[in-house]
C-alpha cells in the first residue's frame, strides 16, 4: 500500500519537477553567459500557453501524427516513473527493469521519428534520419552501460542496483567508465550540446527540432514535456545509480521520504548546474562528428563490461 | 640340317630371334621419314610376324596358327601395303612422314618403352615358362612402340601403320601364349578392323583428320567453343 | 536406452498420425494443383485445402509439445533402414510454427493468389513446399531427413522461379538451388560422420547412442553450421536469401523467410544439440560469432536496400543471427555446466523463432499487399499509403514495431530474454567465452538499434508522407482474406508480446528434452510477469507496462481535451518559403539512409553516393545515386565463380584436341600405370 | 540343369541372343520403315520378356554362356531400356524421315544395326568366355560407329571417326589384357579354352601369378575404360553422343557404357578373388574422380544440348567407377543403384532432348529457351529428368549419392571432399543450363511434339519411385551382388 503511494507520488513528482529542471538549466546557462534569462518557471508558462493554443495540422497528416504525442509522452512518463528518485520501494519497479526502460525510451523515439516523416516535408525526414543514426549508436552504448551496472549488482532491477550501490561497492574502473559513457549518452539522448542544440532551428544542424517542426499547440506541449521528462529521467538515473545516498529504503517512514525528496531536489539542482556549465563551456559539433562521440561512449561501455567479465570479481 | 633334332633351347632361341626382329623392325619404322619406305618396312615386319607365328605353330604344333601366319603374310605383308601405296598415290598424300617429335627423341622414348616393358614383364612372370615370357616382353614392346608411332606421327597413313604394328604385337603375344583359343578368330577380327580403317580413309578422303588443328573447323563441327 | 528408443519407435500417437495424414494430404493437394491449376476453382480449392490441413496439423502439434515422444518406421527410404518418423517436443514446436505459418500463408493466398498471373506454376508447389517442411520436422533418420530437406528446397525453388519472365528471378533461383545443394551436401557429410560413429546406422536413435568424439564432433559442428547455416542465411552463406525470397510470390516469401529458415534452425538444433552428444566448451564460440556477425551485417544491408521485400529478407538474416546467438549461449552454458542458464538461452532462441515467424510473415504479407495495391516494391515509388490502406498500414505498424524490439511487443520479449542470458555469462569459466559474450551482446544491441532505424525508414517512406508515384496515390486496400491473415498475425505479435510467460512455459518440454533442465515456471508468477532467474535479478511485465502507458496516455488525452483546447485547424505544412513542393522533395529512402550509410557502410560495403548537380539555371533535377556491395559476393562468391570459369575455360581446350592428341592421352595413361606397376612391389 | 529346364520350359539365355540376331537379319530385308519400326519394337519386347524369364532361370555357367546375379542385373536393365528406346525411336525416326535427314534405306540399315547392337551387347553380357566377350564388345563398337556416322555430315563423320580410332585402340589394349589373363591362367588351368572361361578362372584365381594379373588389369581397365568413357579416355564420347541419332545417344549412354563397365567389373572380381594382387580400387577411384571433376568443369562451356548430357554421362560413369572402386557393401550397392538409375534417367533425358531438338530444330543451347512456357509437358518433363540426374530428391540418384557420399566420408574423408566438390560443380553447371532451357521467355519454334511421351514418363516414374521405395527382392538381389563385388 505504502509502495503504491510512493509510486503515485513519484509519478506526480517527476511530472511536476520536469519543467522546473529545464527552467533551472536555462536560467543557469543564461547566468553563465551574463544574461538575466527567463524565470525558472518559464517552461510551465510555455506549456500552459501551448496547451491552450489550437493545433495547426498539416493537410496530409495522418492519424499517426496525432496519436504520437500522447504515445511519446506516456512512454517517457512511465519510464521516468520507474526510476527511483527519492525512494526505492516503487510498487511497479519490477514491471520493467533497466533494459525495458531503455527500450521504452527507444519506442518513444521510434514513434517520434515516424511522426517526423508523416507530413512529408524534407525537414521531418532530415530530423528523423539523423535521430535514428544517433540513436543507433546511443542505444547500444546504453545497453553496455546497463550491462556493467547489472554485472556489478547481479541485477537489472534499478531498485536492486540502487540498494547495492547504497551498500557501497567501492571505486571501480568499470563503473567510472560506465558513468562517463552514461553522461555522454544522456547528452545525446536529450539532444543537448554538443550533439544537438535544443534552442536552434537552423536546418543544417537541428535534429530533434526538425522532427517536431510540424507540431503545434497541445501536441507540441506534450512533446516538450516529454523532452523535459527525459532530461529529468536521465539525471535521476545518474543520481540513483551513482549517488544513491538519501534514497529512502523500502517501507521507510515519512521522515526518510522527506529526507529522500530533499536530497533528490539537491541532486537535481546540482545536475542542472553541471549541465549548464558543460553546455556553455563547449561548442556544438558537426552532425557527422557525433558518431565518433557516441562511438567513444559505446567503446567505454563495452570496455567497462569487458573488464567486469574478465575480472570475474562481481 | 633338317634332320637335326630340335632342342627346346633352339626353339627358344629362334622364337626369341623372331620376336626380337619384330621389335627391331618397329624401331626401323620409327626411324623412317618417307611414307613408301615406311610401308615397305611395315611389310617386312608383317613377314617377320608371319615367320614368328609359323614357328610358334611348329613349336607348339598347333596347325591352326599356320592360318594366322598365312593371314599375316598375305593380308598385312601384301594387300594392305599395296593398297596404301596406291592410296598415297591416288590421294596425292604428302610423301613425307610428318613427325611431331623429331626422330631422335622418338627413338630414345622407344628405348625407354622397351626397357619399361622388360621391367614390367620380367618381374611379372617368374612362373610363366621362359619362351612365353620372352615373347611377352617383346610383344609388349611392339605394342607400345606402335602406340608411340601413332602418337608421334601426324598423317593418317603412318598412324594406320602404327596401329597395325601395334596389332602385330598383339598377334605375337597371342600366338606366344600356348594353346590360346580364338587366336585365328581374333586375327581375322582385327584384319576386318584394319580393312575398315583403310576403307574409311579411302572413302572419306581422310588425310589429316587424325590431326586437325583448324580451329574454325572445330567450331563448325563441335558446336563452338566457350 | 536402446530398449527405450525401440519402445518409443513403435508407439504411434494421435498427433503423429495427424501429422502423417497432413503430409499425405498436402502432397495430394500438390498433385491436385497440377490438375486444377488452370481452373479458377483451383486456387480456392488448393489454398482452402492447405489452410484446413495446416490449421489442424498446427493445432494438434501444439498439443503434442507436452505429449511424450512418438515414433514409427515406414518401409520406405533406404531399404535396410526404413523411414523413421518421430514426433518429440522439439519437432512438435517447430511443426506448430511451420503449420500455423502455413495456415496464415494459405489464408493470405486465398486472396493474394487471385492476382497471380501464373497460377499453374504456383499452385502445385505451394502445398508440396509445406509438405516438405513438415517431413523434415518428422524425419528421424538421415536419409528421410535429407530427402525431405532437399525436397523442401526443390519445391521452394520451383516457387522462386514461378514468375520466370521477371528479370533476375531465374538467376535468383539458380543461386538458391546451388546454395541449397551445397548445404545438403554439407549435411550429408555430417550425417556420414554421425553414421560412421554408430557403425553405419542412419537412424537418429543409432546416432544418439554413439555420438562422435573429438575431431569428428568438431567436424559435425562445422558441417552443421555450413549446412543449416546456408539454409538459415548465416553470413556469408546468405547471398541466395535476398535474391530468392523477394523473387517468390509474397505469401511464399513469407513462408520462406518466416518459416523455412526456422526449419533450418531446427536442423541445426537437432544435429548439434541432440545428435552430437555433449558439446565441448568452445562450441559456443563459432556459433556466437556467426550469429553476431549475421545480425549486424544483415540489418546494415537491410538499411541499404530500396526494395521492400529485400529489406525484409536481409532483416531475416539479422533475426536468424539473434536466434543463433541464443543457441550459441545455450551451447556455451550447457557445455560448461550451467543447465539452468542454458535452458534460459535456448528458450530465448526458440521464443524468438516463434516471434520472428509471426512478424516476418506479417511483414511479407504487408509487402505483398503493397505490391498488389501499387504494383511496385520500390520504396522510392511509394508513400502516403497510410491514407489509402488503413488496415494494412495499421498491422504493418505493429509488425515494424515488433521487429524493432519495442515493448510491449513480442520482438522485445524474446530479445530481452537473450540479454538476460548474456548477463548470466560471467559465470562461464572459459576466457574465450568471457571475451566473446559481451562483444556479441554489444553487436546484438547495435543490431537492435539499427533494426529500429531500418523499420522507421521502411514504414516512414512507404506508408507515411506523400505518394511518390501515381500508382501509390491510387492504391486501394487489399481483399478481406489478406487482411484477415495479416490481422491474425498481428494479434499473435501483440499476444506473445503481452503474455510471454505462457509461451515460455509452453516451450519448456522442448527445452527439457535437449538440455535436461527447464526455466522456472512462469505461471505461478504474480501479475503474469516473467522472471527468468530470480525476481531480485530481473523481471519484466509487458502487460503492466502496456496498461501503465496506455492509461497515462489516456489520462493525458482526456485531461488536455477536457481542460485545455481540442481545436484543430488544417493548413499546408511549413514550406520554408518554397510553396507546394513536389512529393519528390520529400526525404527519399536513399537520403534517409545517408547518415547511417556514411557512418557504417563506407568500408565493408563500399557504399558510395554520387550527386549529379545540374548547371545553374538548368531545370533538370539533381540526382543522387547510391551503390553498395555485399561483401560475401565481393570477397567470396564472385572470385569463386571466376575461378571455376577460368578452370572450365582451361579444361575446355580438351574438347578441341586432335585424335592424335587424344591417343596421346591414352598412351600416357598407359605408360603411367605401367610405371606404377614397375615401381610397385 | 535338367531340373532347371523342367522348371522353365526353355533356356532363356540363348534365346536372348537369338532374337536380336534373327531380327537384325530380318530387318535388313524389310523395306517399309513403318513395318521395320514395329518389328524392331516387337523384337525388343520379346527380348525383354525373355530377359525377365532369366530371373527364374537357373544360374548356369556353361562353356559358352554364363548366367549369374551380376549379369542378370545388366541384361534385364539393358533389354528394358533397349525396349523403351525402340518405342521412342519408332516415333522419333519417322520424323527424321519427314524432315529428310534420312532416307528409307538409311532406316533399314539403322534398324538392322540396332538389333545387331543389342545382340552384340547381350552376347558380351552373357558370354562366359572372355575372348567372346571381347569380340562381342568390338562388334558392338563397330555397329555404333556406323550408326553415329548415319547422318553423313562432316561433323557426324568426324565424330564416328574419332570414336572408331579411339575405340579400336581401346579394343586393342583390352585384347592384350585378355591375352595376359589367359597367360596367367594357362599354367594353372592348363592349355586350351578353359583358360578363358571366366567361371573357371574365378575358381582357380587364388593360384594365379598376381604380378602378371596386375599388368593384365591395367590393360583391361584402360581398354574397356575407354568404352566406359572414363577420363582421360573419354574423348570419343561427347561427339559420338551429339552427332548420332538421338535414340543411339540414349543407347550409348544407357547401355553400351554399362556393358563396358560390366566387363571391367568382371575383371575386378577376378582381381578381388586373389589376395596378392594390387587392389584395383584405387585405380578405379582415381579415374572415377578424374572423370567426375573433368566433366564437372567441361559442362560449363557446353553449347550443344546433347553434348552437355554426354558429359553428364561421363560424370556419372565416374561416380559409378568411384563407388565400385571404394567397395564395401554400401558403396557397391550405391554403385549398382546409381548405374541403374543413370541408365533410366539419362535415356529419359535423351528422349526429351530428342523431342526438344525436333520442335526447336536445333541442338544449340542458346536457341532453346523457355520450354516450360512453349511446351509445358515436355519442359517440365525435362526439368524433372535433369533434377533427377542432378541428384535432387525424390529420384533414386539421390539415394545412391547419399549412400556413396556418406560411406565415402566415413571411410575415406579425403576422397569424399573432391567427390562432393565434383558433385556440386556438375550440379551447378546442369542447373545453370537447365534454367536457360526451361525458363524465361520462350525461343521460336512451338510446333507440337508428334512423338509419344510414354517412354520418358515410364522411366521418370520408375526413377522417382526408386528414391522413395525399392522393392525388397530387388534390394536383396543388389545386396547379394554388392557382396560379390567385395
Amino acid at each position: 500500500m505504502a509502495n503504491l503511494l510512493v509510486q503515485g507520488t513519484q509519478m506526480l513528482l517527476v511530472l511536476a519537477l520536469a519543467p522546473l529542471l529545464t527552467g533551472l538549466v536555462r536560467k543557469a546557462k543564461a547566468r553563465l553567459t551574463r544574461r538575466r534569462g527567463a524565470s525558472v518557471l518559464q517552461p510551465y508558462r510555455d506549456l500552459a500557453r501551448l496547451m491552450r493554443k489550437e493545433v495547426v495540422l498539416a493537410e496530409n497528416a495522418s492519424w499517426l501524427f496525432r496519436v504520437v504525442p500522447y504515445l511519446v509522452f506516456a512512454a517517457t512518463w512511465v519510464a521516468a516513473a520507474l526510476v527511483p528518485t527519492f525512494a526505492t520501494g516503487l510498487i511497479f519497479s519490477w514491471s520493467a527493469d533497466l533494459i525495458a526502460i531503455t527500450a521504452l525510451i527507444g519506442s518513444a523515439r521510434f514513434f517520434l521519428a515516424l511522426a517526423g516523416m508523416d507530413v512529408g516535408t524534407s525537414f521531418g525526414g532530415l530530423g528523423s534520419s539523423r535521430e535514428v543514426m544517433i540513436s543507433s549508436l546511443a542505444e547500444p552504448a546504453m545497453i553496455m552501460i546497463v550491462f556493467s551496472l547489472a554485472l556489478v549488482a547481479h541485477s537489472t532491477q534499478l531498485s536492486t542496483i540502487a540498494s547495492v550501490m547504497l551498500a557501497g561497492v567501492g571505486l571501480r574502473v568499470s563503473l567510472a567508465l560506465a558513468l562517463v559513457a552514461l553522461l555522454m549518452v544522456a547528452v545525446a539522448e536529450n539532444g543537448r550540446i554538443p550533439v544537438d542544440n535544443p534552442s536552434t532551428h537552423l536546418e543544417l544542424t537541428m535534429v530533434h527540432e526538425a522532427m517536431v517542426l510540424e507540431y503545434s499547440g497541445r501536441h507540441l506541449a506534450l512533446i516538450e514535456l516529454a523532452a523535459q521528462l527525459k532530461l529529468l529521467l536521465f539525471l535521476s538515473l545518474v543520481a540513483c545509480v551513482f549517488v544513491p545516498w538519501g534514497l529512502a529504503p523500502v517501507g521507510a517512514g515519512p521522515s526518510a521520504m522527506v529526507l529522500g525528496m530533499a536530497t533528490y531536489g539537491g541532486k537535481l539542482a546540482v545536475g542542472a548546474l553541471l549541465v549548464a556549465v558543460f553546455e556553455t563551456s563547449i561548442a556544438k559539433m558537426r552532425v557527422f562528428r557525433v558518431p565518433d562521440f557516441l562511438g567513444a561512449a559505446l567503446m567505454l561501455g563495452l570496455l567497462g563490461t569487458l573488464l567486469l567479465f574478465v575480472s570475474g570479481i562481481l | 640340317m633338317i634332320e637335326h633334332a630340335i632342342t627346346p633351347n633352339l626353339v627358344f632361341d629362334v622364337a626369341h630371334l623372331f620376336a626380337g626382329a619384330l621389335v627391331l623392325i618397329s624401331f626401323l619404322m620409327l626411324y623412317q621419314d618417307r611414307l613408301y619406305a615406311l610401308l615397305n618396312v611395315f611389310a617386312l615386319q608383317a613377314v617377320a610376324l608371319a615367320l614368328a607365328v609359323a614357328w610358334q605353330a611348329y613349336a607348339q604344333d598347333a596347325p591352326h596358327l599356320y592360318l594366322t601366319a598365312f593371314i599375316a603374310l598375305v593380308f598385312k605383308a601384301l594387300v594392305i601395303p599395296v593398297a596404301l601405296h596406291r592410296m598415297v598415290a591416288r590421294l596425292g598424300i604428302h610423301r613425307e612422314v610428318e613427325t611431331v617429335v623429331a626422330t631422335g627423341p622418338t627413338m630414345l622414348a622407344g628405348i625407354a618403352l622397351v626397357a619399361l616393358s622388360m621391367v614390367v614383364m620380367l618381374k611379372a612372370t617368374p612362373a610363366a615358362d621362359a619362351l612365353a615370357r620372352e615373347d611377352l616382353a617383346f610383344a609388349l614392346s611392339v605394342v607400345l612402340l606402335g602406340l608411340l608411332m601413332m602418337v608421334t606421327r601426324r598423317n593418317a597413313v603412318s598412324q594406320v601403320v602404327g596401329f597395325m604394328s601395334l596389332e602385330n604385337g598383339l598377334i605375337l603375344a597371342a600366338t606366344g601364349a600356348r594353346g590360346m583359343p580364338l587366336v585365328v578368330e581374333i586375327s581375322v577380327a582385327f584384319s576386318v578392323l584394319i580393312a575398315f580403317i583403310v576403307i574409311g580413309i579411302f572413302l572419306f578422303r581422310i588425310r589429316e583428320r587424325f590431326d586437325t588443328v583448324d580451329v574454325d573447323a572445330l567450331d563448325r563441327f563441335r558446336g563452338g567453343r566457350a | 536406452m536402446s530398449e527405450a528408443a525401440f519402445a518409443t519407435r513403435l508407439l504411434l500417437n494421435g498427433q503423429l498420425l495427424v501429422a502423417l495424414v497432413a503430409v499425405v494430404a498436402l502432397l495430394a493437394l500438390g498433385l491436385l494443383g497440377v490438375a486444377m491449376a488452370s481452373r479458377p476453382a483451383g486456387r480456392s480449392l488448393i489454398y482452402g485445402g492447405a489452410l484446413a490441413v495446416t490449421l489442424v496439423a498446427g493445432l494438434s502439434a501444439l498439443t503434442a509439445i507436452a505429449a511424450p515422444p512418438a515414433g514409427i518406421v515406414l518401409p520406405l527410404g533406404i531399404p535396410w533402414i526404413g523411414a523413421h518418423l518421430r514426433l518429440d517436443a522439439l519437432s512438435a514446436f517447430f511443426l506448430a510454427v511451420v503449420n500455423l505459418g502455413g495456415a496464415a500463408a494459405s489464408l493470405y493466398g486465398l486472396g493474394y493468389g487471385r492476382h497471380d498471373h501464373a497460377p499453374a506454376r504456383v499452385l502445385p508447389f505451394f502445398p508440396a513446399f509445406l509438405a516438405g517442411m513438415n517431413m523434415v520436422l518428422l524425419a528421424d533418420d538421415a536419409y528421410t531427413f535429407l530427402l525431405s530437406w532437399e525436397f523442401m528446397s526443390l519445391a521452394s525453388w520451383a516457387l522462386v522461379v514461378a514468375h520466370d519472365k521477371e528479370a533476375g528471378n531465374v538467376r535468383a533461383g539458380l543461386v538458391y538451388i546451388l546454395m541449397a545443394s551445397f548445404g545438403t551436401l554439407a549435411l550429408m557429410l555430417a550425417f556420414g560422420l554421425l553414421a560412421a560413429g554408430s557403425g553405419g546406422g542412419y537412424a537418429f536413435d543409432a546416432m544418439r547412442e554413439a555420438p562422435p568424439v573429438g575431431i569428428a564432433a568438431a567436424l559435425v559442428l562445422a558441417l552443421a553450421m555450413l549446412g543449416a547455416g546456408s539454409k538459415a542465411g548465416l553470413v556469408p552463406l546468405h547471398v541466395w536469401l535476398p535474391l530468392a525470397h523477394p523473387a517468390a510470390p509474397s505469401h511464399v516469401s513469407a513462408l520462406m523467410s518466416g518459416v523455412m529458415t526456422k526449419v533450418a534452425v531446427y536442423g541445426f538444433i537437432r544435429i548439434v544439440l541432440d545428435l552430437s552428444g555433449p558439446p565441448d566448451w568452445w562450441w559456443g564460440i563459432p556459433v556466437l560469432a556467426a550469429g553476431g556477425v549475421a545480425a549486424v551485417i544483415g540489418v546494415l544491408q537491410a538499411l541499404l536496400q530500396n526494395d521492400i521485400k529485400r529489406v525484409l529478407a536481409y532483416s531475416t538474416i539479422e533475426n536468424i543471427g539473434l536466434v543463433f546467438v541464443g543457441l550459441g549461449l545455450a551451447l556455451a552454458f550447457s557445455a560448461n555446466g550451467f543447465p539452468a542458464a542454458a535452458a534460459l538461452a535456448l528458450t530465448a532462441a526458440l521464443f524468438h523463432v516463434l516471434n520472428h515467424a509471426a512478424m516476418k510473415s506479417l511483414l511479407f504479407f504487408g509487402a505483398g499487399a503493397v505490391l498488389t495495391a501499387t504494383g511496385t516494391r520500390q520504396m522510392e515509388d511509394l508513400g502516403g499509403l497510410i491514407h489509402r490502406m488503413p488496415v494494412t498500414s495499421a498491422v504493418m505498424l505493429i509488425g515494424c514495431a515488433a521487429i524493432s524490439a519495442l515493448p510491449p511487443l513480442n520482438g522485445f520479449a524474446s530479445e530481452w530474454l537473450v540479454f538476460q542470458a548474456v548477463l548470466l555469462s560471467p559465470d562461464l569459466p572459459a576466457w574465450g567465452l568471457r571475451l566473446m559474450v559481451p562483444a556479441v551482446g554489444a553487436l546484438m544491441a547495435l543490431a537492435a538499434a539499427l533494426a529500429a532505424a531500418c523499420f522507421v525508414r521502411l514504414y516512414g517512406i512507404a506508408f507515411l508522407g506523400r505518394a511518390r508515384s501515381p500508382n501509390a496515390a491510387e492504391a486501394h486496400e487489399v481483399d478481406a482474406f489478406s487482411r484477415a491473415a495479416m490481422i491474425a498475425l498481428a494479434a499473435v505479435c501483440v499476444g506473445a508480446g503481452l503474455l510471454p510467460g505462457l509461451f515460455i512455459d509452453a516451450l519448456q518440454p522442448a527445452v527439457a528434452g535437449l538440455i535436461g533442465e527447464t526455466m522456472p515456471s512462469q505461471r505461478s508468477v504474480a501479475w503474469l510477469s516473467i522472471i527468468p532467474v530470480a525476481e531480485s535479478r530481473s523481471s519484466y511485465n509487458a502487460l503492466l507496462v502496456f496498461g501503465f502507458s496506455a492509461v497515462s496516455a489516456l489520462i493525458a488525452a482526456v485531461v488536455i481535451h477536457r481542460f485545455a483546447s481540442r481545436a484543430v485547424r488544417r493548413a499546408p505544412p511549413w514550406d520554408c518559403g518554397f510553396p507546394n513542393a513536389s512529393p519528390l522533395a520529400q526525404y527519399s529512402a536513399a537520403s534517409f539512409a545517408q547518415p547511417i550509410r556514411r557512418v557504417f557502410a563506407r568500408g565493408l560495403f563500399a557504399a558510395r553516393e554520387t550527386v549529379e548537380m545540374p548547371p545553374p539555371g538548368a531545370l533538370t533535377p539533381a540526382r543522387i545515386s547510391t551503390s553498395a556491395r555485399d561483401p560475401a559476393w565481393a570477397f567470396l562468391f564472385l572470385p569463386l565463380t571466376a575461378a571455376v570459369g577460368a578452370v572450365a575455360e582451361r579444361a575446355n581446350k580438351l574438347q578441341y584436341l586432335t585424335i592424335r592428341q587424344y591417343l596421346g592421352l591414352v598412351f600416357s595413361a598407359l605408360v603411367l600405370l605401367l610405371l606404377v606397376l614397375a615401381l610397385w612391389t | 540343369m535338367m531340373t532347371a529346364l523342367a522348371a522353365l520350359p526353355f533356356d532363356p539365355a540363348p534365346v536372348i541372343l537369338a532374337i536380336p540376331a534373327a531380327a537384325a537379319v530380318l530387318l535388313a530385308l524389310v523395306p517399309s520403315y513403318r513395318v521395320s519400326a514395329a518389328l524392331n519394337v516387337g523384337a525388343c519386347a520379346l527380348t525383354f520378356l525373355t530377359a525377365l524369364a532369366l530371373l527364374m532361370a537357373p544360374r548356369i555357367a556353361g562353356p559358352f554362356l554364363i548366367v549369374d546375379d551380376l549379369n542378370i542385373v545388366f541384361v534385364v536393365l539393358n533389354t528394358f531400356v533397349a525396349f523403351t528406346t525402340s518405342v521412342f525411336s519408332a516415333s522419333y525416326i519417322g520424323h527424321e524421315l519427314e524432315t529428310g535427314r534420312l532416307t528409307p534405306l538409311h532406316l533399314r540399315f539403322y534398324h538392322a544395326m540396332y538389333q545387331a547392337l543389342l545382340a552384340a551387347m547381350n552376347l558380351a553380357l552373357l558370354s562366359n568366355n572372355l575372348g567372346v566377350m571381347w569380340v562381342a564388345i568390338e562388334v558392338a563398337t563397330l555397329t555404333t560407329v556406323l550408326m553415329v556416322g548415319l547422318y553423313r555430315t562432316e561433323a557426324a563423320i568426324e565424330a564416328a571417326w574419332k570414336y572408331f580410332m579411339l575405340g579400336s585402340v581401346g579394343i586393342a589394349l583390352a585384347l592384350f589384357g585378355t591375352i595376359l589373363v589367359y597367360m596367367v591362367a594357362q599354367p594353372v588351368v592348363g592349355e586350351g579354352p578353359d583358360g578363358m572361361i571366366w567361371s573357371v578362372l574365378m575358381k582357380r584365381a587364388r593360384d594365379f601369378d598376381p604380378a602378371l594379373l596386375n599388368v593384365a588389369f591395367v590393360f583391361l581397365l584402360l581398354g574397356y575404360g575407354t568404352k566406359v568413357g572414363l577420363a582421360p579416355l573419354h574423348a570419343w564420347l561427347p561427339d559420338a553422343h551429339s552427332e548420332g541419332p538421338t535414340p543411339i545417344s540414349a543407347v550409348l549412354s544407357g547401355l553400351l557404357l554399362n556393358v563396358a563397365l560390366y566387363a571391367v567389373l568382371r575383371f575386378k572380381l577376378l582381381m578381388a578373388a586373389h589376395p596378392g594382387t594390387l587392389a584395383p580400387g584405387p585405380l578405379m577411384m582415381a579415374m572415377g574422380l578424374a572423370s567426375l571433376l573433368l566433366a564437372g568443369f567441361m559442362l560449363y562451356r557446353r553449347r550443344d544440348i546433347k553434348r552437355l548430357f554426354a558429359y553428364s554421362s561421363i560424370e556419372h560413369m565416374g561416380l559409378i567407377a568411384f563407388a565400385f572402386g571404394l567397395g564395401g557393401p554400401v558403396a557397391n550397392f550405391a554403385g549398382l543403384l546409381h548405374m541403374t538409375m543413370h541408365s533410366l534417367t539419362k535415356s529419359a533425358i535423351f528422349f526429351a532432348v530428342g523431342h526438344v531438338c525436333q520442335v526447336k530444330g536445333t541442338q544449340k543451347l542458346a536457341d532453346i529457351r523457355g520450354l516450360t512456357t512453349s511446351h509445358p509437358a515436355l519442359g517440365w518433363g525435362l526439368v524433372v529428368a535433369v533434377a533427377a540426374i542432378a541428384g535432387l530428391p525424390p529420384a533414386g540418384v539421390f539415394m545412391s549419392e547419399f549412400l556413396l557420399v556418406t560411406s565415402a566420408f566415413a571411410h575415406r574423408p579425403w576422397l569424399a571432399l573432391p567427390l562432393v566438390a565434383g558433385l556440386l560443380l556438375a550440379f551447378g553447371a546442369l542447373m545453370a543450363k537447365l534454367s536457360g532451357i526451361a525458363f524465361g521467355a520462350p525461343s521460336p519454334g512451338s510446333d507440337k511434339v508428334k512423338a509419344s511421351y510414354l517412354p520418358m514418363a515410364v522411366h521418370l516414374t520408375l526413377v522417382l519411385v526408386a528414391g522413395l521405395y525399392l522393392p525388397p527382392p530387388l534390394v536383396a538381389w543388389f545386396r547379394h551382388v554388392a557382396g560379390l563385388l567385395g
